[in-house]
């Protein structure tokens, strides 16, 4: 059995394996001390993806308290799938943004489908229906032959994804700029709409009841950096083992709608999308959330490939697959609506009091650790922050003035930039039409969806310029919530809430430590003013080439409300004649 | 007049074709119809919407064809029913052999969406009746597999036949004779690119898809209702 | 169980999108004298063995796996213990 | 000229929802023992012959006509007059 042939304890401590999956030395003796003995190789595992920055937020969960993120219409802020915002007549909005930058960095069209498909599966896994996409994306200049690779791969993934479940990809915006030539930026956003009875949690509420698997089998993809062990098993083959994930949008659109079915039923406990860290990250924080534990059978876990270890399934980031606790005795019932929309369901688990995720497979426990270990103990690093040199130099320059002759050829040559001129050619490609509500469409400040039945509409947008921010973080922050802002108001809606992306260097360089530090404050004194709270969010760090980071870069999507299908207003000039104001300072 | 809109696994403009019947025409029921239906012949008009059957893996409608469901869809076309097929429906009856050629990629391989002008070019029909003849409608496409391709003989009975009932105004995807849409030799079956049920309110930037829905009904009203 | 190659291809006289736009690309990547480019399918299936394999194989096709409107196919039986 | 036959698969492991969807489609069909399906490209090329006919191909392979991160290629070199 390859079981045998994983690292034991002992070698993963004296050889120190754990470093290859990223767990720091003080980190491991952290987890020897609190699991009380050394961890073999599943549960190592276990604790290396959820004490990664994408899990834990370690270096940035002090920075994302500042935020405001509560008000009397939220609803739920951010620590679920997707915040939510009232919006009266007892509905709801539900949305969140999420980075993909470095899968599309290696593989853009499955790097950036995937990402759309993750973040859709946050929303429904809410409880609501997805009722538009957004992206934006930043790409180096388009003259070399890879960034234009890039650019059409990544267009054309989010496309065929979206395209394919049939959700609108309404808006967004993508920049050039030489800070991305190794490191392109791919953040997507999704915006659903929900009855709020139907509003979902990832809890594992209630002890006997029965964790479900539902949607695609797992594989082996996305187990990465710790694969090391596994490959050396697998002489047969001597193909790596792929890391990349491929969408398949087709099994998504059979997942959304057999869970929005799901959740109608009083049967559904809880539900949480296996996003990044799987089958480790679903179980262990709808447990945590509740204060319970898990028990989980891995021998009926659907496996896509033969002979998975607990390790690679716990690890798998195989896309398209939901965690679910059901009360107990109730099981036929969801699987029932799982057979109707054709996707797989298995009945893998309990919850328990005790709490502990504790796995089993071959009739053997693989795996017993306790579940706040896995989760409130992850550590937290107070990172030291420092002014970089530049920034001083920066404000010390004086104010610089264009000085241009002839505007005609200025005018022209501002518009010949890809990142100013038309982004047709993007959302071409993009269904921005499908499910007939789009008002305003992919072109103007907001696209804005009408909410049927009603008189309202919501307006949405992405924003963010890393030049203001690389030049001045805390100033630059407050742009783009402003920006954002703007773009709302100027659609006709009122700003109700945003979403963010904290995309940037690596966090343990007290430069980029200081503008996390400096752009969040920012972001958060403008959050404040306009009385949008952050409901939701990601954080995507170490984006860095040779070394070398991107400027910061936090993207900005918010969501507004139209109250009367009225306000709705568009940029374009409408008729000659018109007179044209300017507004503001 | 009793519509059945056929919900395949990964139909995706299934409820925009309802909403279009329900709202916009005086058709008294719309069901949506699961693909595992086993009839459809309570039906007097059925509706392939737009979508991405079976993930159109391996061929845009290839898979759909076999869908329990589509048994009856053919012996109600066989049997002089209206069949309408909007975009992924299409591909499906052309792909069920209900209508003759077959789609390929777009000639810039890329899917486009966006709302073209589109010639009526046969009023004639059950489908067109409500158009004026010549007529340039403003209607969305969404495709990446919209290219109609059929062999030169298809094509000149086609177009002798006035079989081609939509056409492009300037070629969009590289669509042999800029064709949009077509009807079966009987006439009671139509497969068409375009979007109409993205076009019915002029809210969301145009109505122009309004006449498919009410010639269809209108067709259905005067070969059925009697009037004293 | 064989494993069944089934090559599936535009007919002769249909206009191959993306066979143009590789044949475009790859002289624009200074590849010189590429005339014509057909991108076509690779289908690999493993098949239960039988009398009446090739009878099966051709079915599918036709039925599923081509288009006869558009596409012709060709396919190769592989059959391991004889090679 | 020669015709060159490029043969393009997913790689072991990497999920292949076309594959999937074929085989479960053969098999609602009723055809029985299709174990599985996967579905790649083949890609006909005609070249310039030349002594570095393989360089040139494989170049073209692996830049643009297979994505070498999730795809396998092989290839076949047909010579007419040799057959
Ligand atoms: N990645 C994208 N996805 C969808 N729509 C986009 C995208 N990029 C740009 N757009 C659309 O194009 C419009 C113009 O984009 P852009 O040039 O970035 O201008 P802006 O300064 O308004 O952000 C935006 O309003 C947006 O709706």
């Amino acid at each position: 059995m390859s079981l045998q042939l994983e690292p034991t304890a002992e070698e993963i401590q004296s050889q120190r394996l754990y470093t290859d999956m990223g767990v720091k030395d003080h980190e491991y003796k952290r987890i020897v001390q609190l699991i009380g003995r050394k961890p073999n190789y599943t549960e190592i595992g276990l604790f290396s993806v959820l004490w990664s920055e994408h899990c834990s937020y370690k270096h940035s969960k002090p920075l994302l308290k500042q935020f405001p993120s509560s008000g009397t219409h939220i609803l739920q802020g951010p620590g679920e799938g997707a915040g939510v915002v009232d919006i009266g007549d007892d509905q709801a909005v539900v949305f969140k943004v999420e980075s993909h930058n470095h899968p599309s960095a290696v593989e853009p069209y499955q790097g950036a489908a995937t990402g759309v498909g993750g973040i859709l599966r946050d929303v429904f896994s809410m409880g609501a229906r997805p009722i538009a996409l957004l992206n934006s994306l930043r790409f180096g200049p388009l003259a070399t032959p890879h960034v234009r690779y890039l650019f059409e791969e990544v267009v054309a993934g989010i496309s065929g994804y979206g395209n394919c479940v049939g959700v609108p990809t309404i808006g967004g915006e993508v920049q050039f700029d030489e800070t991305y030539a190794g490191n392109p930026l791919v953040n997507a956003m999704c915006v659903g709409l929900i009855e709020q009875k139907h509003l979902q949690k990832g809890i594992a509420a209630g002890v006997g009841n029965t964790v479900m698997y539902v949607g695609a089998p797992t594989g082996r993809d996305g187990i990465h950096g710790a694969t090391f062990a596994s490959e050396e098993l697998n002489e047969s083959s001597a193909e790596k083992r792929p890391s990349v994930q491929v969408g398949d949008p087709f099994t998504e659109k059979r997942v959304l709608e057999a869970c929005l079915e799901l959740v109608k039923s009083d049967a559904l406990v809880g539900i949480q999308d296996m996003g990044a860290a799987g089958l480790t990250s679903s179980a262990a924080e709808m447990a945590s959330k509740e204060g319970s534990g898990i028990d989980m059978n891995l021998d009926v876990v659907p496996q896509r490939e033969k002979g998975m270890t607990p390790y690679e399934m716990m690890l798998s980031e195989s896309q398209e697959r939901m965690l679910l606790v059901v009360q107990k005795g109730r099981e036929k019932e969801m699987e029932a609506i799982c057979q109707k929309w054709d996707i797989e369901s298995a009945v893998i688990g309990t919850v328990k009091e005790d709490q502990q995720l504790t796995l089993e497979f071959q009739g053997q426990v693989v795996a017993d650790v306790p579940v706040t270990a896995l989760t409130d103990e992850a550590p937290v690093y107070d990172v030291p922050s420092e002014e970089p040199f530049s920034y001083q130099e920066h404000q010390q320059l004086p104010t610089w003035r264009p000085k241009r002759k002839d505007h005609n050829a200025t005018l022209l040559e501002l518009l010949e930039r890809p990142t100013i001129a038309s982004k047709e050619w993007v959302y071409d490609q993009y269904d921005h039409m499908v499910q007939t509500n789009t008002l305003v469409m992919p072109g103007s400040d907001s696209a804005v969806l009408r909410i049927r039945g009603t008189k309202k509409a919501l307006a949405m947008t992405m924003d963010g310029n890393s030049r203001y921010i690389a030049l001045d973080p805390y100033i630059g922050g407050k742009i783009a919530v402003a920006e954002a802002a703007r773009n709302i108001v100027c659609s006709g809606a009122e700003p109700l809430a945003l979403t963010d992306c904290l995309n940037y260097g690596s966090p343990e360089q007290p430069n980029i430590y200081w503008q996390l530090e400096q752009s969040t404050a920012g972001m958060s004194q403008a959050c404040n003013t306009f009385e949008t709270p952050v409901v939701s969010g990601n954080v995507s760090l170490y984006n860095e080439t040779n070394g070398e980071a991107i400027h910061p870069t936090p993207i900005v999507g918010m969501v507004g409300l139209v109250k009367d299908l009225e306000h709705v207003t568009t940029q374009h000039f409408k008729q000659a004649g018109d007179y044209i104001y300017v507004i503001g300072e | 007049m009793k519509a059945a809109v056929i919900v395949f696994p990964g139909s995706n403009c299934d409820r925009d074709m309802a909403h279009a019947l329900q709202d916009f025409t005086d058709v008294k029921t719309v069901d949506l119809i699961p693909h595992t239906a086993e009839s459809v012949d309570r039906y007097d008009a059925i509706f392939l919407p737009g979508g991405f059957s079976y993930g159109d893996y391996l061929r845009s409608g290839a898979i759909a064809r076999f869908a329990p469901v589509m048994e009856s869809v053919v012996s109600e076309a066989k049997k002089g029913k209206t069949v309408v097929g909007i975009c992924n429906g299409f591909q499906i009856l052309l792909e069920a052999g209900l209508l003759p050629g077959a789609m390929k990629r777009n000639t810039n391989l890329k899917y486009i969406c966006r709302t073209v002008n589109v010639k009526v070019e046969n009023s004639g029909t059950r489908f067109t009746s409500d158009y004026e003849e010549g007529e340039v409608l403003r209607i969305p496409i969404a495709h990446g597999d919209g290219n109609y391709e059929c062999d030169e003989q298809t094509y000149e009975t086609l177009k002798m036949n006035h079989r081609i009932v939509f056409s492009y105004e300037s070629d969009v995807n590289g669509s042999t004779g800029r064709i949009a849409g077509i009807t079966n030799e009987a006439g009671n079956v139509l497969g068409m690119m375009p979007h109409p049920e993205r076009a019915m309110e002029t809210l969301l930037g145009s109505e122009d898809g309004r006449g498919l829905f009410t010639s269809v009904y209108h067709h259905w009203r005067d070969t059925h209702v009697v009037t004293t | 169980m064989v494993n069944v190659h089934v090559y599936i291809t535009l007919k002769e006289g249909v206009l191959d999108p993306q066979g143009k736009a590789v044949q475009h690309s790859l002289t624009a990547l200074g590849y010189e004298g590429v005339e014509e480019v057909k991108v076509g399918k690779w289908i690999k299936l493993e098949v239960a063995e039988g009398s009446d394999l090739d009878a099966r194989i051709e079915s599918m096709c036709e039925q599923l796996l081509a288009n006869p409107v558009i596409e012709n196919y060709t396919y190769q039986v592989e059959r391991e213990a004889q090679v």
